[in-house]
């Protein structure tokens, strides 16, 4: 085993890159100009974790405190939450999906989830021995950098747009380590039926609260939620005593998520240690450093050293600018009109390699 | 069956006004008291030098009821129960106001003295069972307070729990099943009593919200079986309460007081029996007499002539029993 | 200060046999009481309309004692308390047997009806603090048995706790101080009572282990000011108990019984109030009696000759006092 | 910038391979034979965590169990401990220092620490924010790898002796992993002074047992100590209410365990998280694929793989065999004697690149 690497010949792209998607999405901060796109994606039933209403109000306010996060200079104070969308360039620029950064999880308060814990007691008379699971309410997460509503236009779920969407939040996050934590985490939605039952809720929340589970998603989405968090138990929760079928949903994923939740399983996030507080869905977390995205992660003074660089395999490239940070995933050999849609502005580019799949290898 | 019930001190049967006495337990007793006691009950004789006593009350008909007295509880084996407490979830901005019932375990009536396995003959009528539940009381409490320097500061008395008719205690069903799959009579039946600070071992040993229970074992905790109110009325009406604790495996409440403020305990008195000379009509009362030593207590017609004397008919005195004696008042 | 002692239904001056009444505390008493009163008190008068009452022990040498009544506590504002519990950490392999006290916080007592700030002249000889305290409990377990309807279950008196000649409290030195570095004063003073409510937000919420905290503090716990003993005697002969419940600012204890089991409360009757019609020696004792609406209760000497009746002599008669009445022996 | 990593010219040596201490030091497991050696090591005040009793009959049972530990084929269980000797070539192979493994911490039981843990709580209306630092009594860190006993003669303790003693270990872990967890830990000890007084222990243990530090040290060594830490409090001990002088102690380092620290926190192990229950002294934790030794670690075919690529720096190298492990540290390019040395009898070989001081950068 041998550590050189010859150049590689000017052969034909591998396979990976021959699915002619190369170039053809755009990651980008979002204008106030797409909101009525935004909307209409709202209101189409789209895959992922919707965080996004169609509410025309609630999208211009959240439209706004995006271009105020990524506008803010200096004065970063971890209330910035980004917001960015996806161009499919094939269909004229068309929005199909939209992602966001919420710099420091509950910003200003104490972030709460549950954290699974076992502690094993024994009784040598007997001889028994039991590891007991328990739920502990804890504020762990408190301030790590969250990836918030993955949303994508299921006709574009099977290629590298999902890919895109998810993991050029994680470039933009390496670019500009001084706007984010360390530490990120992402919630995923757990399981709960469309008439609103949710077996993790009906078990816990319910008990404290007369309110059946959408009534408590709503409020848990607001500035409430740490007060939600408080009402509930401060000492530990005996899974054992939870009815079967919520002990069982305990970390589950609703399948609506599976698309975003791989991703970011493939990234390194760890999906065993925090439960959601409401729906008992995975909270996964991680280091930044050691995300796959990040570590792989390859940064190049200007496009001209990129692309000689980036000679074969597909690769996810980013430009290093906020306001006009935009990224797209690209085939080896770079073409120019990859780079000049990435508008590096002569700047720094950064790339990480991009696997096939959600769950498969790096290409 | 039925006894004899002579005099301690004294020789021969003694007269018609002697309704009953305490006395200690003995190995032809068992076969008459086993049906009565709970399944968790110990049933092994006391050794003879342990502070352990089992006593029991005996009437011309017979035994009826009987309790056995653990000094000073926790020591040789820990004792557990749950404390029953409250934590409010209140949320005024959410109209919001919710009282949470807690259980947590702990040791806490470590060193106090215990009063267990009270049983009674069930073949008897209400009221004969709750009077015979007071004489055996008052009887025992006649001797705590005699012993008093052995004991501890607090006096308790578990009671049973709610069982379903096939014996199974919900509670124990929605609480500590999911912590001991085990059948508790099998581990009863292997470890006696102590089985109960063994499984402790392995029950929760964080605050647990009792609104996490089934239903059935909420409504079961600190409750006790039907056959078993006599007893709550006679435990309160000496000065006991139910004081927030419950067993670990039943859920029945923990009545408890402190000794020295026991009614009962506080009247009794050594006092000198003397032979009542009575002039005319003599009202008496039924008091309850202990020696110095032994265990057993008599009761019987007497009337309390000063705070130092107890008369006590002729027929009484003559039997012996005179001078110096532990007396209490049968009567709350 | 002297005030005069009209009978609620009748008019004029009462003859001498009056001994004292309890009635509500109105504006001009408060520089009466203010110095008396711990200063973790409440001192302002209930709102008319509230639930809340306050009452005071008047004698014709003046007040001598208050007491506030809150019906059903913990809810407007939250109340917490420490429970004192037990764990004994044994290995008998080791020879290790530790019993060690815990301290949990909690809400146990929401929805108790409460006897609050009890405070009393301090200048009375200690036998007269004990018989104004007496006088003032029975007085209000009266209206407490009246207004039973209206009350929680449990009752509780909490009683202050230790502090050094600063007026510091060792208990909160040495707990709460290093959850709250601000001045307890400071907060009572901006928040009134209320400042428990907020600073217990901020005590820990799990079991706090007694033996973790300095000397003075442990030694604190549920201990009371030698000022405060004729008080201890006083609840204890009424029945009211220490219930291992202390108060998180200065580790006093709390005491507590169930209403319906007092015996003061089980003493209460309604009687029909009729003139005495002494034949011969007339054995009075002292009654308390108070009307079915308003907060006066009156002592008076009087003889209940029946479970039904209460005769009284015939100057209260004339006054007006007759008819039905709530009735209770002041003797216990 | 560019991945092409052309082929090292044969120029001289880098100056942190100068040094002189290529191939001067060999660890290997222990045999019985060094028993009379490691009994003088015990004896001498030698510098790192001792767990080495100057007793003949402690130290055989030790040899022993080290024996059947790396004698032990596919019937490994997680109770072996292995033990390691360092042997100075210069002075004729004698033995200089001693380290250790023990497979599965806690094996057959629970391994107790204490874990930092902190709560945040408000009041609102006070203008109160608490941030409450408690331990919790946990066993977590059951059935991790744990790194032992490191012990060296002070002689050596400036130059890469200590490096191989203790990175050396990770090399044997890495090359077996079905031996052993994949989270390694290790216990440093806490402050403590000659006379015995612990502050740590004297805040917390001793109002548990009425013992001195030094007896609870002890009984802490043998198979008490599971006992011991369930007579502790189960519920979490409140550092406020702790004596200053134990709050201070809390994760500090005895200044003996400097050195095994030092190169420890270098491998990216964590020492914030877990204490050591009895006092209070860092316990390092961390997953073994991330730590460095680890994560740059090479495998090569034979001597001749490994000697064409380990052309510059200085490496820390192993063969693969159990019984006859052999670690060294050498420079590249490497000599044939270098090779001998860790006989690896035509096996495969590892090495891993050695930083030039406990804190510093790779060579």
């Amino acid at each position: 085993m041998s550590r050189i690497v010859k150049s590689p010949p000017a052969e034909p792209a591998p396979p990976a890159a021959a699915q002619g998607d190369a170039g053809r999405y755009l990651l980008r901060p979002a204008a106030l100009a797409d909101l009525p796109a935004l909307e209409l994606l709202a209101e189409a039933s789209a895959i992922g974790i919707s965080s996004l209403v169609p509410d025309r109000a609630l999208l211009r306010d959240k439209l706004e405190r995006s271009l105020k996060s990524f506008a803010a200079d200096d004065d970063v104070s971890g209330e910035e939450h980004y917001l960015f969308v996806l161009e499919d360039r094939a269909q004229g620029g068309a929005l199909v999906g939209t992602s966001g950064i919420a710099a420091s999880a509950g910003f200003h308060d104490r972030f709460y989830s549950y954290r699974n814990e076992y502690v094993v007691q024994v009784s040598p008379e007997l001889e028994a021995r039991n590891r007991i699971h328990t739920l502990h309410l804890c504020h762990d997460l408190t301030g790590v950098t969250l990836l918030t509503g993955f949303h994508i236009d299921p006709a574009h779920a099977a290629g590298v747009a999902p890919q895109l969407l998810s993991r050029g939040r994680l470039l933009f996050i390496a670019q500009f380590p001084e706007r984010f934590a360390d530490r990120i985490a992402s919630e995923h939605p757990g399981l709960a039926d469309d008439s609103g039952r949710c077996p993790f809720w009906d078990a816990v929340g319910r008990r404290f609260f007369d309110m059946d589970y959408p009534a408590a998603e709503q409020l848990a989405s607001g500035p409430q939620r740490t007060l939600i968090a408080e009402l509930l138990p401060q000492s530990p929760i005996y899974v054992p005593l939870l009815p079967e079928e919520a002990q069982w949903s305990l970390g589950q994923l609703h399948p609506v998520a599976e698309l975003p939740f791989q991703i970011l399983l493939d990234e390194g996030l760890d999906a065993d240690t925090y439960l959601n507080l409401f729906d008992g869905g995975p909270t996964m977390e991680g280091r930044l450093p050691l995300l796959r995205s990040v570590a792989a992660r390859r940064v190049f003074a200007d496009a001209r050293d990129a692309g000689r660089s980036l000679r074969q395999g597909r690769w996810l490239v980013a430009n290093a600018r906020v306001q006009d940070f935009r990224a797209s995933v690209c085939s080896g050999p770079l073409r120019e009109e990859d780079l000049a849609l990435l508008a590096t502005d002569g700047g720094p580019l950064a790339a990480a390699p991009l696997p096939v799949g959600p769950g498969g290898d790096t290409a | 069956m039925s006894t004899s019930l002579p005099v301690a001190a004294g020789a021969g049967r003694v007269g018609p006004e002697v309704a009953w006495r305490l006395r200690p337990v003995s190995d032809h007793d068992l076969p008459r008291l086993a049906p009565w006691l709970p399944p968790t009950a110990d049933r092994r004789l006391p050794e003879p030098q342990a502070a352990e006593r089992w006593w029991l009350l005996e009437t011309p008909e017979g035994p009826q009821a009987c309790v056995r007295l653990r000094p000073a509880i926790g020591r040789d084996r820990l004792r557990h129960w749950y404390h029953v407490g409250c934590v409010v979830h209140a949320a005024p901005s959410l109209g919001l106001f919710h009282p949470q019932n807690t259980l947590l375990l702990g040791n806490d009536h470590t060193g106090a003295a215990e009063l267990a396995d009270l049983a009674w003959d069930p073949d008897l009528d209400l009221p004969e069972q709750a009077a015979a539940l007071q004489h055996l009381l008052r009887a025992a409490l006649l001797l705590l307070a005699r012993d008093r320097a052995q004991l501890g500061a607090q006096l308790i008395v578990e009671l049973p729990g709610l069982r379903d008719e096939a014996g199974r205690s919900p509670f124990w069903e929605g609480l500590g099943r999911h912590f001991y799959p085990g059948e508790p009579q099998e581990a009863l039946h292997r470890f006696g009593p102590a089985w109960r600070s063994h499984v402790a071992a392995l029950l929760p040993r964080q605050l647990v919200y009792v609104s996490f229970l089934p239903e059935a074992a909420q409504a079961a905790i600190a409750q006790v079986p039907p056959a078993c109110h006599p007893l709550l009325g006679v435990l309160a009406a000496e000065g006991l309460r139910y004081g927030h604790h419950i067993t670990i495996d039943e859920g029945g409440p923990v009545f408890e007081a402190r000794l020295d403020t026991l009614p009962a305990v506080l009247q009794v008195r050594r006092r000198n029996l003397v032979e009542a000379r009575p002039r005319g009509e003599w009202a008496s009362t039924t008091w309850l007499v202990a020696a110095d030593e032994g265990d057993e207590v008599l009761a019987l017609p007497a009337r309390g002539t000063s705070p130092q004397t107890l008369a006590v008919p002729a027929d009484w005195a003559a039997a012996g029993l005179s001078g110096p004696r532990w007396t209490l008042p049968l009567a709350v």
